[in-house]
């Protein structure tokens, strides 16, 4: 069914799916995952509380309180599925756009609207959340997740980390090196890719010409191509993908196959360079909406629920945007904090100056 | 006579050239359909189509290291890294390979490669994408390095990069990107490209500076007026070679220098002027030359951006500090 | 027969060979190559001749007429017969140890020295000989020869490129991205590489857990291992890849199968990290060898045609010494000479400067 | 006491630190089995083992990349970089991630990770293998850069570099591997490694110099003696950051100040050092500060290497010229 979506490249084999667009179960002979009605619900709300997250942040940029937002929509499943996977030791580096997993991961949303704002350049305690800090600089991230791993060996430790990435990234010598280390290492670390299909303007095809989850195989392990609008084929890929990188079986690629079904940043204007057809026969496999109907047929959920779930979202909403606002504007002197641990001359000498100098305007 | 902001003035020097030379090349990250981030090459890829105008794998060592190839090939490409703080990918291919290979090849190679790099800060942007990272590259021999401050300059200067037979790293200002000014788009009657330009003239100091700074120097230059103090300003323009005849002639007249760049003060580009110039101008200076810059930190959170580049009071306040000396 | 061979990863599933060790012509389904007389007296004159130059000059380095050489001991087939595969309008990208495709490109083997012996960088007019200069830095000339390949799409030529690399350089990220760029343009090359089964002290197992040439499925286009030591068979596989990159169907990987017989460099001491009998192993293996024993068998050649090439390359031996030792020092101004094409005020400043200090010597 | 060169007094003080602290790992291109090209690492994989002393793929974005994953782990690795030019293609890791991670995570993060890279010419090595790319990471805002110039500080200034919680990029001059020296292995009563030192005392000028060349400058400083002029020669140590009040304070009692180093002198270290000292000390300077470097072109084959490395008679020339103002 998502052949059609294979941009350019050839029909994709083998989609993972658990879930189909129409909310229909279905079964795969190597990925199965038994969730009680109770784990949906969650996997529901967390899908819309994400979402919800990222309209807010997405309008809070459109009335000039964020320099600028990196929008999930579309790619909700392809995050909770994989970050609902995790375990509390499992460490999770992510790109700039990874805010449903940060919200697995216990990151409050407004910490994560400081880099966005301005105010700093990443706003929470890697290791309190086992969640690294956003990275910019497209692919580097992959080899800090392979290092950690090599870490985790090292420690003889019951975990694994996972490092996220888009397609366009696959393209950086790093992400490429990162492959090889994993390879050689046999390290505990899983490459999660969303194949978004597009990096900003450019379309899959300029990265690659087959599949990306078959680039794997040209480094040794396995690599796996789920539908990542399905939040129950996430989780099950990735918890497995997991479990087999802390159990010594090393690295393994998912691509999940997705949609970015808003601008690449909210300042991009993606009508420069894509036919709207394209986004409308991804709206008919909303991450969303195929759970929510799932549901209903289900019987997992009533309508009650979903109003909660929906007060719950708007009130989420309220409050990012209240904290939003109130986030401080730093001091300028924190120009010079933290850039070094220890005591470091220069900088000492240039706070010091450059304090004199803001001093003699208070004059 | 055309009204032209500086990006706009970008492309149409780059759509000249690409007229004038079919082997003339432009390739990089979204620099097709979309015409880059900034539409600098906006327009490029539809009339000069997808062989001439390239849409690369999203991978700055690549972007480079293919161009050497095509440029050994007979081309000359011009490539875009999308931001200043993502050149650094390329760092190797820039640095061991396009900067030394004519040499290697003692002269038989030629390498008539174009890096354009959008640069600087001021414009509300995350991490990455307010740096200035020239001193990396003018402390690389073998490789030319141009700033271009406005539109007229824009529009020449890349033609003139374009056509010279050694790679230019080409530095952009994006936050003077939308400055707007009359370009005159049919001569080719160009200052060489190496040459400073005195921008204002003036009696008692020497502002120095190129880039996005030349009009925060103008702006304070036209400020210390009422101060009773004359002003020059020179547009360096290239930074390697630097034109130290032009520039070491105003501080002689002038006796006070102050050089003025957003990158870090801490063995900047800036170092090198302050260096040289008083070396030359030893008994001529009245006062040391004074830098004024970012500070030595990495560029700080948009919302402090204020507060780490150089502005009319710190320019200000510098010279102040050398009329005190 | 080099299942053994094959240190650590799995046996060679299909190691193309079409003249074994002891020197037997054997078929192969999809490479065959029909070879005159005189041909495989040519490849044979090869073989020896740039055997013989190496050895002299390891023999001038040890006599310290140059600062370093890098054998190809071992390598010759290898070399030879991609490079003889080559047409006039191919382009070569090597690195530094690619002596014998030096020989075939035309490289009088006296302009390779004068980079080791510190006279310049690299000695040989490239677009002359269609044979690039030598390439240090580990994998970056692998971009240089598709963008090279990109310009002969551009031009619509009847040519591709050849890149050759090592094991080791696999693991760079240049040589990826090289992959990737490649497969993505559809270029024009031919990506050969030596899997000496060494990376100075590192076993191929530091650079990956899967035999190379599979890396090439990973990028969307074929890879093949053939035995580095069979000349004809290095010749038969270059020949088509190269003729199908010409013919608009893109890159291929090549990985040579073969061994460093010699040390990484003179500065190299092996014995520090390489058992012996892994050495005599290989010797059995020799690519001289079994073209000698073929040649013998099949009445291809007599003693007398063997000992006109050895004397052949005695004379060449005594006649690269010669013109080694007479290589000029280059003057000392000659620092500043072709930094820039273009007139260069800071190096006319820097050149001026110099002279008059080493006038000062003088006076 | 010991008698130690200076590559096994790095050795030792590497050991000493892995003996210390089992979080200390070494990686790097053939620092297993082989111990390094020039066996600084000798030794160490043999008595720690494979998963302390690492030989990696040959990337070396990769070894940083994996050593700032590691450090986030709590490791603390020092990482061996082949040779000075082969730093590039992992300029990126180290200048956009290394110098910049404990920024972005406001303190959380520290990344106490070492980058060894032997530096400088003189061994009549190939293209690439004798360079001095200290000037690209004294400019990066967030790493300390030291060099060391013998044994003594060679053990002491590894050790401090791995104890350091802040990213060290460590220089060693190559040339200077096999130079010996009386090393107290036993003592840990060490200088502060951001400090610099006067290595030879002197009252007419003061030559300021760092890993291979604090040697020559010492050679220099006798060799003028019989021309009667007291040559002060203090060994920098540490290039960020400076420690600028020991330098000033010689510049001043001297009045003459001559900065001595391989890399090119365009916008090389000599340049902040020029450029600070000259704003300190204005009214103490006799002369401009001068600067002896490399030419500002690629790294020449070797035969030309003694015409381009300062040498003695290059700083002998440089004080006559800064007597002769
Ligand atoms: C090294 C580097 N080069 C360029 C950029 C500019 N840039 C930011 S996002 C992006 C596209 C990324 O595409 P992809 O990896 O598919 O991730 P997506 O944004 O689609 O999630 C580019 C080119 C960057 N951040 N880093
Ligand atoms: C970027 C870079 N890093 C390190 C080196 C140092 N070095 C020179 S050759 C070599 C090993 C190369 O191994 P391989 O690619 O297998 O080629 P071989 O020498 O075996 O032919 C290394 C690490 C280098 N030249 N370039
Ligand atoms: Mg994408
Ligand atoms: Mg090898």
């Amino acid at each position: 069914m998502t052949a059609d979506a294979s941009r350019g490249a050839e029909a994709p084999p083998e989609l993972i799916q658990l879930l189909t667009p129409e909310g229909e179960r279905v079964e795969h002979p190597d990925y199965d995952i038994d969730l009680t009605p109770e784990e949906v619900r969650g996997l529901y709300r967390d899908l819309t509380l994400v979402r919800r997250v990222d309209l807010e942040a997405v309008a809070l940029q459109r009335q000039g309180e964020l320099g600028l937002w990196a929008s999930l929509l579309g790619q909700e499943a392809a995050q909770i599925g994989s970050g609902r996977a995790l375990t509390e030791a499992d460490m999770a580096f992510p790109t700039y756009r990874e805010h449903g997993v940060a919200w697995c991961r216990g990151v409050d949303p407004v910490n994560l609207l400081g880099l966005f704002r301005g105010v700093n350049h990443g706003g929470w305690d890697p290791a309190e959340h086992n969640f690294h800090l956003y990275t910019i600089v497209i692919g580097s991230q992959t080899l800090h997740a392979v290092g950690y791993a090599m870490g985790i060996q090292r420690d003889g430790a019951e975990a694994a980390s996972i490092v996220y990435f888009g397609d366009g990234a696959t393209s950086q010598g790093d992400v490429n090196e990162a492959f090889i280390w994993a390879s050689v290492f046999n390290a505990p670390v899983v490459f999660f890719c969303q194949n978004n299909q597009w990096a900003i303007s450019e379309p899959l095809e300029k990265q690659t010409r087959i599949p990306l989850y078959r680039r794997a195989s040209g480094f040794g392990f396995p690599g796996v191509r789920v539908d990542g609008n399905d939040v129950f084929a996430c989780l099950a890929v990735t918890r497995k993908a997991l479990a087999e990188a802390r159990s010594g079986q090393g690295p393994m690629l998912i691509e999940a196959f997705t949609y970015r079904m808003g601008a690449h940043t909210t300042s991009d204007d993606p009508t420069r360079y894509r036919v709207a057809a394209e986004l409308e026969g991804w709206k008919l496999k909303d991450p969303i909406e195929r759970v929510r109907a799932y549901m209903f047929k289900n019987q997992i959920a009533d309508q009650d629920f979903f109003d909660a779930i929906d007060a719950e979202a708007d009130e989420l909403g309220r409050d990012v945007r209240k904290r939003c606002l109130a986030l401080p504007d730093p001091e300028p002197l924190a120009i010079f904090d933290h850039v070094y641990v220890e005591p470091h001359s220069l900088m000492d000498a240039e706070r010091a100056e450059f304090a004199t100098y803001l001093e003699g305007f208070e004059a | 006579m055309t009204i032209l902001t500086l990006a706009k003035a970008l492309n149409e020097g780059m759509r000249k050239a690409m007229e004038d030379d079919s082997k003339v090349l432009v390739m990089g990250e979204d620099v097709g359909k979309l015409g880059g981030v900034f539409r600098v090459t906006d327009g490029l890829q539809k009339d000069f189509g997808e062989q001439r105008v390239i849409d690369t794998p999203l991978a700055e060592s690549g972007i480079i290291g293919t161009a050497i190839g095509l440029a050994l090939r007979g081309y000359r490409p011009v490539c875009e890294i999308q931001f200043d703080g993502f050149v650094f990918p390329a760092a190797d291919q820039i640095i061991t390979q396009l900067a030394k290979m004519p040499l290697r090849s003692l002269g038989k190679l030629r390498l008539p490669v174009v890096v354009r790099i959008p640069c600087g800060g001021g414009i509300g942007a995350v991490e990455h994408h307010s740096e200035s990272p020239e001193a990396y590259f003018t402390h690389t021999a073998g490789l030319r390095v141009v700033a271009c401050s406005n539109p007229v300059d824009g529009y020449a200067m890349i033609q003139q990069a374009i056509r010279c037979e050694d790679p230019v790293v080409f530095f952009e200002p994006k936050r003077r990107y939308w400055e707007k000014a009359e370009v005159d788009v049919d001569s080719s009657d160009w200052t060489p490209f190496d040459e400073a330009k005195v921008v204002r003239q003036g009696t008692d100091a020497t502002l120095l500076a190129y880039g996005p700074m030349v009009k925060t120097c103008l702006e304070a230059a036209k400020a210390s007026e009422d101060d009773g103090r004359s002003l020059e300003v020179v547009d360096l323009r290239s930074l390697n070679p630097l034109d130290v005849s032009k520039v070491t002639e105003s501080v002689r007249r002038t006796g006070r220098c102050i050089v003025v760049h957003e990158a870090p003060v801490y063995n900047g580009f800036g170092a090198e002027i302050a260096a040289r110039v008083t070396e030359e101008c030893f008994y001529n200076l009245q006062s040391p030359v004074l830098r004024v810059g970012g500070p030595s930190t990495p560029y700080p959170p948009s919302r402090l951006e204020d507060h780490y580049l150089p502005d009319l009071d710190r320019v200000l306040h510098a010279v102040d500090r050398a009329f005190a000396f």
